[in-house]
């Protein structure tokens, strides 16, 4: 699934820190991931989590601190799936699939393949607005699988699934992991088999 | 150095800003009197044209109006390149400073081109209607300050909007200049040409007075900033930390 | 780039089917210049005095009220997240989508132009060059739009800012445009003037993509 | 365009008073702004006066 070079790759934490307005949240976070692990952010709501996730993604500028991913692959090799879904209310899911498949330059079959994997192969032409919450999830999943990328950061992947749901996500981060991905998420309750976990509340931001 | 720890402890700041607040406000006061002393008050020593006397008020202050935007400018690129909190501190504190100076400009200017051309409003004055734009761009800029939630979010918004505007002010006033041109309206507003020497040194001293007071009156600015801003994390903190 | 002619192509169904594209927009135009009368008065002469440069105020206006939801929407879903996170460059980006949103609703502006042109005693035979010199400033009024659009998105109610931030970018546009509008009515020299509209719409497409990526980051941020 | 010698006093006087006016106003409305700040950061630095520190600032 992810490039053959993506064996080797390092995504390098130092000393982070960030800041809610002028709250500090946290501070002197560092740590590693490589290829073929995963990681669980845990903590309370407003510990950080997914400020975290968007330093990552380098969507949120941090106070201090480096975010490096080492290896051969291209530096931004990198899916962020957020708390919001970007699903457009008026384009029908296999549109938005095609969009993706486009944005990113791949063949149309991929999106396709991408729908059936989540299991909207069935709701193609239902328009953005006329999608379950569960299902506006799934359809975001698909941006994952039409684009093989090495780093996953995922901000609460289950939040909206059902039982169904909860294990295609357990898969994909499985077979992501297998060919040498890696995985960070918020998860709260159940995270996945054998990952590393930073519990944000235990590094509550120093007065 | 990140906003947070500047705020955190910007004494060294605040302790070296302590006194040129005070001194510099002094000085501008200092000297702007004197200008009103010497415009003004002076014996009217030969057959000078009264309307100049307009001069020692109206040119210092549009001077100022372009002076205090360049700074702003100056501290929007530092933030922006070094996002060094001081320098947003600097830029926000400055620019309602810079509306005041850009107003008395206009106002004055408006008085003195009516003594001249007999119209309250001159719109062939290329100078005049540039900058008028540019008064608006301070408004914008200030809007900016106010309009955004997180002080970092509005700092970065704002020193775009400063730079965006500083590209334009140059096309602004030439498309103005070419407008007046093609209009056929009087431009001329010779106030260097006419004035005299004797007239020209008080005017420096009197544009230096309002050097000196947007310099005292910023740096008291950014001070009152710093503390409030201060105020309002070190009551997060403790909301927090209950 | 791939991913920005994507964006491109989406920008421009959705502008052109969701929210009834380009009605609103030309519909104040029509609406606003329609006004001119009323405050003007209907004699020939006051119309054609006044005509040229209520056309482009009001074409400059309703630039400006679409600009609000350019990237309103893409920030409140999730998608600008998306498309920051995927590495595809915010100038591309807003290009992408100021370029789309030009066309779904600057064209239409710039057509309806000449109507309005004819409506406020202009002499009909201008009516290409109006329609010509409209497109031109519509360009510019988008580009230099978007800039306030992308500062506004992170903002809670940034209409009226855009306004604020984005008229004073608008002044060259306004005398160029409204100046060869003149010169059309007075059968003067109007190649200068729409040349010089023509370096400001140019101006603008060239620098504003690079403002508005700056000002998403930060409303990403 | 008013012939040159009339009176401007009045005019000259009322640029002075507008910049005058102007630059008074923004020195106290500065030196307020330094005022409410200080009293602000001081309750917020030793909220001696409430132990829980739940005063309103």
């Amino acid at each position: 699934m992810v490039g053959a070079g993506a064996s080797s790759l390092v995504l390098e934490v130092r000393n982070l820190a960030a800041a809610r307005g002028l709250r500090l949240l946290f501070e002197g976070v560092s740590f590693e991931v490589a290829s073929g692990e995963s990681l669980e952010l845990r903590g309370p709501n407003g510990s950080g989590k997914s400020t975290l996730l968007r330093i990552l993604a380098g969507l949120t500028r941090p106070q201090a601190g480096t975010v490096k991913l080492v290896g051969p692959e291209d530096a931004n090799g990198l899916h962020y799936l957020g708390h919001l879904d970007a699903v457009k209310p008026a384009e029908t899911a296999g549109e938005q699939a095609q969009f993706w498949a486009r944005y990113f330059g791949r063949e149309p079959a991929v999106a396709k393949a991408a729908m059936k994997r989540v299991g909207l192969a069935s709701r193609g032409a239902v328009p953005g607005r006329g999608l379950s919450a569960g299902q506006k999830r799934r359809l975001a999943l698909t941006r994952l699988l039409i684009e093989p990328r090495p780093l996953w950061l995922l901000d609460e992947p289950t939040a909206a699934l059902d039982s169904e749901g909860r294990d295609l996500v357990a898969q994909l981060v499985a077979e992501h992991r297998a060919s040498g991905g890696m995985v960070i998420a918020a998860v709260h309750g159940d995270g996945f088999a054998s990952s590393r976990v930073l519990d944000l509340s235990t590094l509550k931001a120093k007065a | 150095m990140a906003v947070m720890s500047f705020f955190a402890n910007p004494h060294r700041f605040m302790a070296a800003s302590k006194w040129p607040a005070w001194i510099f406000t002094a000085l501008g006061v200092a000297l702007v009197a004197f200008g009103v002393w010497r415009g003004l008050l002076a014996p009217e020593d030969h057959q000078q044209d009264e309307r100049a006397r307009m001069m020692f008020v109206h040119v210092p202050a549009m001077w100022l109006s372009l002076f205090a935007y360049a700074f702003m400018v100056g501290a929007s690129l530092i933030s922006f390149v070094w996002r060094h909190a001081i320098a947003d501190v600097a830029a926000k504190s400055a620019a309602p400073i810079g509306a005041v100076f850009t107003a008395i400009g206009l106002m004055t200017g408006s008085i003195w081109g009516y003594t001249t051309w007999g119209t309250w409003w001159e719109w062939g004055d290329a100078r005049l209607v540039s900058v008028l734009v540019l008064f608006f761009i301070y408004l914008g800029y200030i809007a900016v300050w106010q309009a955004m939630e997180t002080p970092q979010k509005a700092a970065r918004a704002a020193s775009i909007l400063c730079l965006v505007g500083a590209v334009n002010i140059p096309i602004i006033h030439f498309s103005v200049e070419w407008f007046a041109v093609l209009h056929q309206q009087s431009t001329f507003m010779t106030t260097d040409d006419k004035a005299t020497a004797e007239f020209k040194i008080p005017m420096y001293i009197s544009a230096l007075g309002y050097l000196a007071l947007f310099g005292g009156l910023t740096l008291m600015n950014m001070r009152a900033e710093i503390m409030r801003t201060r105020a309002e994390m070190l009551l997060q903190r403790r909301q927090a930390a209950d | 780039m791939s991913g920005s002619f994507a964006v491109f192509a989406r920008e421009l169904k959705l502008a052109w089917s969701g929210g009834g594209g380009a009605a609103l927009p030309v519909g104040f135009f029509a609406a606003a210049a329609s006004m001119t009368p009323f405050a003007v008065g209907s004699d020939t002469i006051a119309l054609q005095t006044a005509g040229p440069g209520v056309i482009w105020i009001a074409l400059a206006l309703s630039s400006l009220l679409p600009m609000e939801r350019l990237f309103q929407a893409d920030l409140e879903d999730g998608t600008l997240d998306a498309y920051a996170s995927s590495g595809v460059g915010m100038e591309g980006i807003a290009l992408a989508k100021t370029l789309a949103h030009w066309i779904a609703t600057g064209i239409p502006l710039a057509l309806v132009s000449p109507i309005l042109w004819i409506m406020l005693q202009g002499a009909p035979e201008a009516s290409g060059l109006v329609a010509g010199a409209a497109l031109v400033g519509s360009l510019a009024f988008f580009f230099f739009g978007s800039i306030g659009a992308a500062l506004a998105a992170g903002m809670r109610r940034g209409g009226l800012l855009i306004a604020l931030v984005t008229l004073p970018l608008y002044v060259p546009t306004m005398i160029f445009g409204a100046a060869t509008l003149d010169a059309a009515a007075s059968g003067g020299d109007w190649l200068g003037p729409l040349m010089l509209t023509g370096s400001a719409a140019l101006f603008g497409i060239a620098t504003s993509p690079f403002g508005a990526a700056m000002a998403l980051r930060t409303a990403i941020d | 365009m008013p012939s040159v010698d009339t009176d401007y006093s009045a005019y000259v006087n009322a640029t002075y008073l507008i910049a005058l006016g102007a630059l008074a106003a923004a020195l106290v409305w500065s030196a307020f702004r330094l005022l409410r700040a200080r009293r602000k950061l001081d309750e917020a630095e030793n909220p001696a006066s409430d132990p829980h520190g739940d005063a309103e600032p």
